[in-house]
Formats: C-alpha cells, structure tokens, sequence
C-alpha cells in the first residue's frame, strides 16, 4: 500500500520531534487527514502500528486520526467552496489519492468556472500534535 | 502545531541512491529532457542501476521521449511501500504524468513544492547507483527544492551555444555555487563543430558536446531509434566524469 | 483586514491599452522570446503604439535580444505617474531586468506572482495600441496571474514542428479555453517547408511561420541587424490578424 | 514620484471597498509600509492627500501610516531573520524600493546562508483597516 510511505513519515518525524524536544517516549500523536488525499484511517493507523515498533520511545505511541472537510479559495474570484469526492470517476479519484495537487485538474470554481485556486484545508496529511514525558 | 511529516522521510528514501544529477541549464529549449533521457539510458545500458524522475510538471517530456504511456492502464508504478516506479528500459521510471490523465499541469509554485515533496516522500527507488532528475527551465519552486530537499544532487547544465542561452547559465551556475550545490559540470548541445562553450564556461568541466541532428525528432518515442542517435553516441564520454 | 491594495489599481493602468498580446508556446525554447520582441519591433516600425513587457523573469531575454542594458546607469523607467517604461526603438520596454543588477533571479511563485503584481500596478504605460507580454514557459504562476489581472489578454502560442512542443501546446490551449482566455492563433517556428502544424492544431489560426535562419543568432542585439533577418520579414503577415 | 501609483492603489481600493459595503464616506484608511520597499511615509501621505480629492466620499479620508519592521524565514534551515536596511549599497536599496523581491538578490540567510527564504513580514504596502460611514 502506498498509504505505508506517508504512516512511515509520521513515524520519523514524531521520533525526530522527541529527540528534538528530549522526550523520553512519545504517548500520542495527532494527524489529520484530509478529504483531498482521503487516505483510509484504518490502514493508516495499522501501518503506523506497525512501523513504530522500529522507533525507540515509540513502541506505545497511540495514534489519533482526525479527518478534515477540503475547502478551496478561487484566486480569481475570491470565491470558497468545497467539493464532492464521491463524484470523482474512480481513475481521477485514484490520481488525487496518490498525488492531491491533481485535483485541480478536474474541478472548477462553482461561482467563475476558474481552474485557479487554493486548496485551503483539507489536502493530505499533517500532524497536529505530539504528546509525551520527558 | 501543523507540521508536514513528509519532509522527515525523504533523507531515507533517498539514501540507497549512490548519485544524484540534476539536468538543468535554466533555460527552456536547450535540450534538458533529451540530454536527461539520453544519459538515463545510456546508464542503464551499461548495467548501472538507473533512476529517473521527470520534475519539468508542466513540461514533462520523458514519457514522450522515452515512448510509453504513463496512466493506470498502461504503466504505473505499483504499490509497495509506497509507489515502486515502473522500469522502461531498466530505466526506474518516475513522473507527475502518470497521475495526470494526459491534462496540462497548471500548478502554482507551492502546487510544484507540495508534488515534489510527495514524489520523494513516497518513492520507493530501492538500490541505485544513479537518479537523474529533468529540470524545468528557472530557478523557481523545483530547483530550490531540490536544493534544499536532495543536497547531495550535483548540477549538470546543458547550454547551447546561443548568447541567451549561455548569459543565464553563467549567473544561474553562480547562483548555485553561491548556494553550495556542486556542478557536475556542462553538457553542450546543439553544437557544429568544436567546443563553443569558451572562457565563460572556463571553471566548468565539458561532459559533452552534443551534435544537432536532424534526424533526432524522427526517433522521439522509440528507444532503440534513440539508440542509434548520432546524440545518443555522442552522450557517451559523460560517463568518465559520472559515478 | 490585509487587503493588497495594488491588484484594485491594475484595471486602471491599462486602460489605455488597446489589445494586449500574450506570446506563450507553453515549452521552453520554442521562440517565445524572439517572436515577441519582432512583433513588438515591426509593429513599432509600422507606427503602432507598442509596449513590451518580459515576464519571463528568470530566462528574461529581450533586453538581450534588443541590444540594451538595463540598470540605473544605462536604461531605466522614470518616474512619473509611477515608472514609465523607457524606449527602445519606440517600444516603451518593461523588464524585472531593470532592477535585478544581471543576477540570476531565484523567485518562488509567489513571488513572481508579487512581481507581476507590483509591475502592473506602478507601470504608467499611457496610451498602447498593442502591448506584447513575453511570457515564461509552461503554465505556472506567472500564466495563472495574466489570467486572472488582464483577462483581455489574447493568446499567441508559439509552436515547433516537434511533438514535445505539440503536445504540450494542444493541451495548454485546451486548458486556457476552458478557463475563457482567447487565443488569436499559432506561430509556427523553425519551419522548413509548408505549414507543419498540421490537423492537431486546425481549430487555431496560423499567424505566421518563422523559417529556421541560421544567421538569426548572430542578429541578437542588434536591432537593425534583426530586422534584416528572415524570421523578421517572416513575423509580417500575422499583422493581418492583430489590431 | 512612483510612490504616487501605490497612493493612488491605496485610493482606488478603499473607494471600491466603500462601494462594496454601502458605505457614505471613509473616515479613515489605515496602511502598513514595510521596511523592505522602504516607501516615504511624508511622501505617501502627500500623493494619498492630492488623490483621494477625485474620489466620491474619500475628500476627508484621513491617511494612518504604521511600518513594520521586515522579518525572513529561511525556507532551508528554518531560522528566523531580520535584516538591517541601512547597509544596503544605494543602488540596491533603490532596485529593491521599487520590486521588493529583487532583496533576495542580496541577502542570505545568516544561519545557513540559504538564498531562498520567505519575506513573512515588511514586504511592501497593505491596508490595515478602512473606517466610514454608512
Ligand atoms: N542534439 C539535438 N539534435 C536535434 N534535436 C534536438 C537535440 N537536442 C534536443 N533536440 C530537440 O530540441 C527540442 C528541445 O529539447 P528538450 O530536450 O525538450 O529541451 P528542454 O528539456 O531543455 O526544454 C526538442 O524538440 C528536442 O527533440
Ligand atoms: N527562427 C529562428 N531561427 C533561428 N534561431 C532562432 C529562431 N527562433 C529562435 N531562435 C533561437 O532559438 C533560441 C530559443 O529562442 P527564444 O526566443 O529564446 O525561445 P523562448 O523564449 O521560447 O525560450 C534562441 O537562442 C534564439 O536565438
Ligand atoms: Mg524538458
Ligand atoms: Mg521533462
Ligand atoms: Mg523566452
Ligand atoms: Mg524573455
Ligand atoms: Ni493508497
Ligand atoms: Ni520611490
Ligand atoms: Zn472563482
Ligand atoms: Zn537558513
């Protein structure tokens, strides 16, 4: 699965953060996941179980996933909006999956028919908080 | 806290990779993706383990060159611990276009970041002796990244004789010493007799000289048509300088 | 509130300006440079009022081919009303080349999007009856932002014989009709013969075709010199479809 | 002057701001010069005072200049930076007063001597705030 490279990411930055910040181990970790990518929680977080056993101060990190609704800004008409994902035709779907930014190629501004705009929220994965003891 | 853990992969994605080319020369024309395609292939031929990665998004032209496909029905790279690039010609094959249904890339700057640190983070390159990157034309998003991103890449800049050509290699090749990336050295392209490069190339090693031929566009699309280039013969003293 | 008041001046700024050119092509090295500054240059011989405006900030090259040497103590825009651009050859000339000293210009998206920006928004061009943009290759920000802060910007793309150029020109214009930008036609360069654009490109007009002149390079900066070049008499016949 | 076409952006933009909120007149407008364009406040204010005369409902409009210091993120090493103005040769100084972005043609940054970073504060000119009347 290609979702086991970005798990895999998680996992060394959140070592990286502790050996930064001189935890001795890290309890958990908090990412996002966003509508864009829709990256499946559950094999994010076996991945990620998986994978942290190779840490140190990681064996028993608990991984919390939260998802995030994508939002976009038209750069021509200041506009926002969202978007359906369950309307994309499965390939284009799988595009995005693998590479987000692709999926400017398949949708519009609703208000101006503009392809330019911002993927405001929502795109792939990010961490938002590492918790552990020193 | 809003950190991007993609980066904090791409050291070990990238560490069985035994050399890092950059084909650039920062202006568009000159003859980056041919001389990056050429070389890829001449690598592989010889039995080095060969990478290459197409970062020219809204010009990707290796798949054109190279003669294949790229989309979910054709080739596309499999899925194993992350996305295991497809082999064309042994060549270990990567490019924004296998995601692009064949539509023009109208990617922003921060579009071109995000998709380059997204490639790296989940290309699984395995073992290589050698990865060679197509440049888009500039110094824009792409060529900083990888600056920052790959700073073992080394530069090979390919110039043409053209005064528009050489007058922005010269200040981009300054750019980079500035910045402490190293130049491999110059691939000079389009060239009808000796070495035009002369004394504003001077500091610079001459990798080759590539010939125009015009028979070359005839063979776009088809590797062995390609092979039997008089650019691709003339690719070959490269090598002494590479790995 | 952070409100960029710059982008609300813009629409003033060109009022004034009867039709503005974008010279794209989408690739890097098809010509875009050269057809822009020959238009611009036969257009002024003709007595039309014309402004050049090189947004190819990292590959800037009119100033090259037109033989002037931007900075403060040769060629510069005075100030008036903001900067007016100065002439050359009665083409009121603008170029982030004024004010980057001849050092390779490292600039993000968002920069060149600020660029373009602050160009836009202090440029006094006064009265135009044709303004060239020379655009950068692909479609990146600096594409994306003529869209959307000149939307009466009419596209020329300028194409080679090869596939690579093809392909990605089709697509590009695909994209830019969808998006509502209208292309006034093709420029064909480094023909060899008749019209080689073929059927791909049949819905799109062909403004003219540029014959390969190999003494072309040796004409760059020299202006006189260039208007004797072949591709020079060849830029003629797209006036028909311009003003 | 070329301060003159940044005033008269300033004008435009709070006219149209006035328009889009029903607004009768502006009372005042509040811009942020930053200290990398380095803009005139004196000579801001002058061209602002003669311009917002053409402007319906801006005659007694009333220029309030803030500036802000420039601040840099090294987009390689992460370190934060300031920069000191003054030591600008006056050629470069003046390049950079009329395209801020050329700075990054003479400055690196002082941790690891990257050119590439991010002007996050004190770029050029922006509008703080615009009061008025309904
Ligand atoms: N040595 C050569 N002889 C003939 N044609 C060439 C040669 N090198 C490149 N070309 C052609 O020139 C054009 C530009 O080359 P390309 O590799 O796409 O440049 P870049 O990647 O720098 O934009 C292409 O059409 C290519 O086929
Ligand atoms: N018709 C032509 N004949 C000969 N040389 C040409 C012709 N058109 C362009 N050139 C040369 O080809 C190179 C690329 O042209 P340029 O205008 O810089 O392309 P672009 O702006 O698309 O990158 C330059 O060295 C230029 O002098
Ligand atoms: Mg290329
Ligand atoms: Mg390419
Ligand atoms: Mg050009
Ligand atoms: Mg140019
Ligand atoms: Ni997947
Ligand atoms: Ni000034
Ligand atoms: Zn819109
Ligand atoms: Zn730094």
């Amino acid at each position: 699965m290609h979702e086991w490279a970005l798990s895999d990411s998680v996992a060394r930055a959140a070592a990286a953060v502790k050996k930064e910040k001189g935890l001795k181990t890290v309890s958990a970790v908090t990412v996002v996941l966003g509508e864009v990518q829709d990256i499946a929680p559950e094999v994010f977080k076996e991945n990620f179980d998986e994978l942290k056993k190779s840490h140190k101060g990681l064996e028993k990190t608990e991984l919390k996933i939260e998802t995030e609704r994508a939002a976009f800004d038209c750069n021509n008409c200041g506009a926002h909006f969202n978007f359906d994902r369950s309307k994309l035709p499965h390939e284009t779907a799988e595009d995005i999956h693998f590479m987000p930014e692709t999926l400017r190629f398949y949708i519009t501004c609703p208000k101006c028919k503009s392809q330019d705009f911002k993927i405001s929220a929502g795109r792939g994965v990010y961490i938002k908080e590492i918790e552990g003891e020193k | 806290m809003n950190l991007d853990p993609r980066t904090f992969a791409i050291s070990d994605r990238i560490k069985n990779i035994k050399k890092i080319y950059a084909v650039t020369g920062f202006k568009g024309g000159v003859g980056k993706s041919t001389a990056a395609c050429l070389l890829a292939l001449a690598l592989s031929a010889k039995g080095v383990k060969t990478g290459l990665l197409d970062l020219d998004f809204s010009g990707s032209s290796c798949h054109v060159i190279l003669g294949v496909t790229p989309g979910m029905k054709s080739l596309f790279p499999s899925e194993i611990q992350g996305l295991t690039p497809p082999e064309v010609a042994g060549i270990k094959f990567m490019s924004l276009a296998y995601f692009t249904q064949n539509r023009a890339a109208h990617l922003r700057g921060e579009d071109v970041t995000n998709s380059i640190i997204e490639l790296l983070a989940v290309t699984n390159w395995g073992n290589l002796d050698a990865l060679i990157l197509d440049m888009p034309p500039g110094i824009s998003d792409a060529a900083l990244d990888i600056m920052r991103l790959m700073p073992k890449a080394e530069m090979i800049a390919v110039v043409t004789s053209s005064i528009l050509s050489q007058n922005l290699a010269v200040k981009a090749l300054e750019f980079c010493k500035n910045s402490g990336v190293k130049t491999l050295g110059i691939i000079h392209n389009f060239t009808r007799g000796g070495c035009e490069t002369g004394e504003i190339f001077a500091e610079f090693k001459c990798l080759a000289k590539l010939p125009y031929d015009k028979n070359f566009e005839a063979s776009i699309g088809d590797i062995e048509a390609l092979k039997r280039t008089d650019v691709y013969a003339a690719v070959q003293p490269a090598f002494e300088n590479l790995l």
